[in-house]
């Protein structure tokens, strides 16, 4: 196999040399517990302080406000059942989407179990939430409203700040799965109104087991993770140090590369998306034209299935995916297809491509050479697309 | 996936894909909610019962199409009485073996041949013993509740 | 300062550079996601896979049993949250000791006020549990029974297997929580009756972020974090790969050179202990003198204060610790130091130093060397201990 | 403890560690329970009131025994009068600040000063302006429950 082209960011993204260079010197000679009294743990201490700042920094919070986590999964997890939790005095309904990943369904499930009630938003054919219904969704009863920024399958970017409006016209708080956004576009939470925000290190090349939960000062939020005295007494566990001061240094070098990287994936992926819908018949992008991630192309191929197509890349050396990585291990097409209202065999046909700043042109010229023959292999394979050409002839 | 060498063989190289034209007999099966159809087109010789020709389509992962392409090569050349004997599990055998999520798909291939031979006795009007009525035929393309 | 002199392994242990070498391929070129479905995917989840089996086997568990976390707290977390949980039917009553780590007890506060009800267990003058009163506190609607396998400050081992013996015959769950005690001593889970057991892998040279709960199978436990199908639906979250490998191999190493590993931090233990409690006079070992950690020692001195004596050591270049390093940022005396019945005064004059397999001879006797004169120097400021000598002369 | 470099130089070289035989005033404040004890001995000039001498002696973390010391060289010198005006706020920020959890060291160092005041007071049968029994003495030393 020649060289490996890189198009599953969305699933995870590769650790940049700087980030795993500032990583080293706390997997070496300052692998000290920052909860300990001696000048090493001390300065260790200080640099998660640091860290925490310098992320602060990129959402204009304030340092107290940031609560590193293990992932983005634990802050979804602990900003919809904290919430849920010390707040069900005021109630016990929720409303999110249908598009949410399941760190953020699976929680709400969980609650329903306990006896909360969900309410799960439509979205529209292109995935967006529409303001209106969240408005009417709203009841007296209800105490967190839980909307993603971006879809990590279809890249749709939904309209945060009026969601955050209508959330706070109604006294509601506000959370915000920015897992596939953070860092990968400028967000401002009080420009925007968010409460809570989730964010995952390794989806902006920093080391898997690192997240950071953004929680305004005066949130009633339950702690999720009980013991030490770590993160202000909110989020107990020693800190996972070398992960965080990764994390720092990769959000700091995603910040202030953001404008050109962001310039350069919209180039790569409007060149992947015009030539592929151009190129292969019966194909459709998912997702919003314009309002989509810079970095995502998602296009549902007719008559074909996903997993095959990732195969017939895998072979090229092209790592994609089909779907939601997460949800791999899973034979349900993916719900967010089927939300946008993509019948089950074109949600199975949909093949996801995130590039980065580091995809190049010769990258996304070889998949579009390539892809319009796998299509058309695999549609010579396929029953249904030998029923539809019978039935056109 | 884990797939096996023979699996990655398989669905990078299937055997016999294709249609054949006036088929003695085509079973289709599966459906697009699970993922996955397949489509078996027999030839058999009528007097010897041997199945002289097989081939398939498949839309579907990397395992329903094995499972699809080795389940032809096991059948090609054998009576309707022998073909009868290629279970899912032989299928999954000759391929070294299915992860766990996949086994369904050789179950389909199986069925597959049954609805090809089922459609066969039919046109034909006679009964194969053992064979019966195949119910995994394609299910209305509805969606599911979220 | 010279040679740093670290003497707080119970806090915090340095990664292993053979624990580094093995992470590094994941934080460089092998950065994919297991749960995608390419060759270097699906090579990575293959890694995983082996990283559970080489975890699993050092217990004598199956891989199955073996969920990855990020850290001892979240295993404590799960482990005392999901079986409460999903027994409730069954019974709101735990049973804990008073000298569990903050992880387990504010689990358990967390559950009281949840409407649960936990028992307490009082702990004798050198901590250990009784397995009479635990037999007596166990009611029909006891769910679970949580013990550590050794204290973090003392040392002390408790009696495991006659603790589950006790469960087992009243058909309570037992969940261990052994963050200090794996891979550090052997560990059967089959043959010591255990149900459930935390580890972390930040105590036995492997990065902190990482962790795993052993649950034994057929345990009724509900999820904690929920979302991805990561770790048999059980865990979700894209996993720490990196961190996990080198979990995996961190234990591997460790459980291949126990035996020498215990054989000479006991001796460098017993050595410090001896010399220290000659030389040093109203000083006293806290713990049990022979079933303890190799690695632990903990001495009260009297008339002198725990971080004064860390400042003092700190100057030399020794990192110790006062109590437990988590719950620094506290000014409360050690909850397990009052709990084995030391009064205010001389829980907050305790010392804690633990020892590791790369701590030399020399180490030992240099802080041996200068120990009676930084405790005389204290001292002889201390009012506490003028009037002790006025009273005495 | 994150502490500055004026404390770290106080609690590794105190100044004024020790006592004062027949002292003028003595005081002792805070408990074994909260980990810190203060005892402040001083040497007064009955005519003028100028504190001629202050020693003390401390059990307790880095930051009292810096604070103690800081406190006996700001008062020594003083009159009663200018003593009294040495609040924790002072100490604190002649240390160039406190870790938050560590600001009672601070206050328990005021304290002692105004025990020891109180204590000469008493011996004198005077009343010293703005100078309030000291309420926090060594308490019992009695163990929590749990
Ligand atoms: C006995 C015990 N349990 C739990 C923990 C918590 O482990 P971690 O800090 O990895 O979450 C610790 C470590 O401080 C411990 O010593
Ligand atoms: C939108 C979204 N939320 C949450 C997550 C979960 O993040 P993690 O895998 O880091 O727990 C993901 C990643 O898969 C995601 O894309």
């Amino acid at each position: 196999m020649g060289k490996l082209i890189y198009m599953d960011n969305a699933a995870t993204t590769f650790v940049d040399k700087r980030v795993l260079d500032a990583m080293t010197p706390y997997l070496t000679d300052r692998c000290f517990n920052p909860s300990s009294i001696y000048d090493g743990a001390q300065d260790v201490h200080a640099d998660l302080d640091n860290a925490r700042a310098t992320i602060a920094k990129t959402l204009n919070a304030s340092d107290r406000e940031i609560y590193f986590t293990a992932c983005g999964t634990e802050s979804d997890n602990w900003a919809i059942k904290g919430v849920a939790h010390a707040n069900a005095d005021k109630g016990k309904h929720l409303i999110t989407s249908k598009i949410e990943h399941h760190a953020v369904l699976h929680s709400m499930a969980a609650l329903e179990k306990e006896g909360y009630e969900v309410t799960y938003l439509d979205v529209d054919e292109n995935g967006f939430v529409s303001v209106d219904a969240l408005d009417k969704a709203i009841r007296p009863d209800t105490v967190l409203v839980s909307i993603m920024y971006a879809n990590n399958e279809i890249g749709t970017i939904e309209p945060i700040k009026e969601i955050a409006e209508v959330c706070h016209k109604h006294n509601v708080y506000f959370h915000v799965d920015a897992v596939q956004a953070y860092a990968h576009l400028p967000i401002d939470v009080k420009e925007l109104g968010i409460d809570m925000l989730s964010a995952s290190g390794h989806k902006f090349n920093a080391m898997k087991g690192t997240g950071f939960l953004y929680i305004k000062k005066g949130t009633k939020i339950q702690n999720f993770m009980d013991g030490g005295a770590q993160e202000f007494k909110k989020r107990a566990g020693t800190e996972n140090v070398a992960g965080i001061i990764g994390m720092a240094k990769a959000t700091e070098i995603a910040h202030s590369e953001m404008k050109e990287r962001m310039e350069h994936e919209t180039k790569i992926r409007d060149y992947m998306i015009d030539r592929i819908l151009k190129e292969i018949p019966y194909s459709k992008l998912n997702g919003d034209r314009v309002k989509r991630l810079s970095n995502n192309l998602n296009i549902g191929f007719e008559f074909i299935e996903g997993e095959s197509m990732l195969l017939a890349l895998n072979d090229l050396g092209v790592c994609a995916s089909s779907g939601s990585a997460c949800t791999s291990g899973s034979l349900d097409p993916s719900h967010v297809l089927l939300a946008i209202g993509l019948p089950h065999e074109k949600a199975h046909g949909s093949l996801r491509l995130t590039v980065s700043h580091e995809t190049t042109m010769d990258d996304a010229k070889l998949v579009c050479d390539n892809l319009p023959k796998i299509v058309e292999r695999l549609r010579s394979m396929s029953p249904l697309y030998e029923d539809f050409v019978k039935k056109n002839k | 996936m884990a797939y096996s060498e023979k699996v990655k063989d398989h669905y990078t190289n299937p055997r016999n894909v294709g249609e054949i034209e006036n088929a003695s007999g085509v079973g289709t099966v599966g459906n697009a909610k699970c993922g996955d159809i397949m489509r078996m087109y027999l030839d058999i010789d009528d007097k010897t019962h041997i199945i002289k020709d097989c081939k398939f389509k498949t839309f579907g992962c990397g395992a329903a199409v094995a499972t699809s392409s080795m389940a032809t090569e096991m059948v090609k050349g054998k009576t309707i009485e022998e073909a009868l004997k290629v279970t899912n599990k032989a299928v999954m055998e000759a391929l070294d073996g299915l992860p766990p999520i996949k086994v369904h798909c050789s179950l389909l291939a199986e069925e597959a041949i049954h609805a090809a031979l089922w459609d066969y006795a039919e046109k034909h009007n006679i009964k194969i013993e053992g064979l019966k009525k195949p119910v995994n035929d394609i299910e209305e393309l509805e969606e599911d509740e979220f």
